[in-house]
């Protein structure tokens, strides 16, 4: 299954673009994602851990993918 | 009730306009502006960005979170994007209440969600002519901490009062 | 740092002009406005009364007070007199701070002491024609409490944080 | 000695001016100058120990008045 990784901020900076297309296979989570992310140049100043967002909601590592979703890395918010 | 991420100015006024009513005893407005200095750094200017479509929908969560937490429904916010100077406005939040305990909650409560869960970075421009993402998880001043990777655990949770837990940099 | 009485409509972002500085990231206005119901009666507007060098004189205080308690100098206060329609503001207070949680504080601190001491009254006029003194010391509703004389100490405290004690009225 | 009472509010309608001149002996404290006003036509809608201001400053019953004084009685105040 394809899933779009979006990147942001310092995440999007460290690997050098703003979105990655990963193909997983069926079953994969969350954290199988973050460790194909983490195995990508520039991956080592994205933390192995990272907060997380599935179809733009906070998910677990542990949340099984499907097909089509969009997985967001979210480095530490700064907002207001 | 309402919540917007805006590219232009704010206008506090107008959104203090926008929820008053004859039953309102009451009415806050906070305004977030950009500081001159933060951590001891000289700032001339922030780029604010935002992962918008998730921002926009935690912002009207977090409106109807206080809506009805604090039982009015005349809440409004706007986060703005892009590149502000000093003194410029970065988001407003009014509130009106028939209570005006129950005013300062609300709008206290809604800047304090927007800090901890809205997926919005700012990256500060210094007067060196550095820009950094600024990362509120890390300690400030010239003691930096740096925790290790081992300390992060791996279950962010998703319940109603999640908190977006520190991503750790690693030991660098 | 101000404080005023004035006769004329409040402007609050006038006032959140006047506290604005660089080095601030946070201000709070806040603004009391004229309900149209009070106690379970349809007011149709208020008269604002003051024993006016009095009032401004612990308006001054007051600002002074938080200026120093909160450690801001941007804290200006406004308190109109006259006779208010419904939705008109009757008090504006604005507050700057570098950090929000003083600029809440701050602004919290200002409103809670001009109700508890400052010398001004209201009397609310009702769609039915009658005209009524506020006295916020009796309890509201039906069940009127009235207390005894008797409750009443001798010895009103004159100290930095004195509180007015409530007049009480004789058992009716 | 001379004192100027103030009086506003419900307190000078129930009194039916907002101001009255007291004559009182030296030594007269501000008890002794409610006393008085307590005496008057309408004052029982005013409570026998009320809020008091000497000067402009919220002040004791107990405190000495001097000539000149401007002692005011506050009904429950009601601003904001």
């Amino acid at each position: 299954m394809n899933v779009t990784v979006l990147l942001f901020a310092s995440y999007a900076d460290a690997l050098g673009r703003p979105e990655i297309e990963l193909a997983l296979p069926a079953g994969a989570t969350v954290r199988d994602a973050v460790r194909h992310i983490g195995a990508l140049p520039g991956a080592d100043r994205v933390p192995p851990t990272p907060l997380v967002a599935v179809n733009q909601r906070y998910a677990s590592l542990e949340q099984p993918l499907a097909q089509g979703d969009e997985l967001a890395l979210i480095p530490p918010v700064a907002g207001g | 009730m309402r919540a917007a991420i805006v590219e232009t100015p704010l206008d506090g006024a107008n959104l203090l306009r926008e929820v008053s009513a004859p039953a309102n005893g009451a009415a806050i407005l906070f305004i977030g502006t950009v500081r001159d200095v933060n951590d001891g750094r000289a700032v001339t200017g922030i780029d604010y960005s935002a992962y918008s479509a998730m921002a926009r929908r935690e912002l009207e969560s977090i409106v109807q979170e206080a809506s009805s937490r604090f039982d009015t429904t005349h809440v409004v916010v706007e986060h703005r994007l892009g590149t502000l100077d000093i003194g410029e406005a970065s988001v407003a939040i009014a509130v009106a209440h028939s209570r005006r305990a129950a005013a300062f909650d609300a709008a206290r409560f809604v800047i304090e969600e927007i800090k901890r869960r809205v997926p919005i970075w700012k990256r500060e421009h210094y007067s060196d002519g550095a820009r950094e993402w600024v990362d509120p998880t890390r300690a400030t001043g010239r003691g930096v901490v740096e925790t290790s990777p081992a300390d992060a655990g791996d279950e962010p949770t998703n319940s109603d009062d999640r908190e977006p837990r520190a991503a750790r940099t690693p030991g660098a």
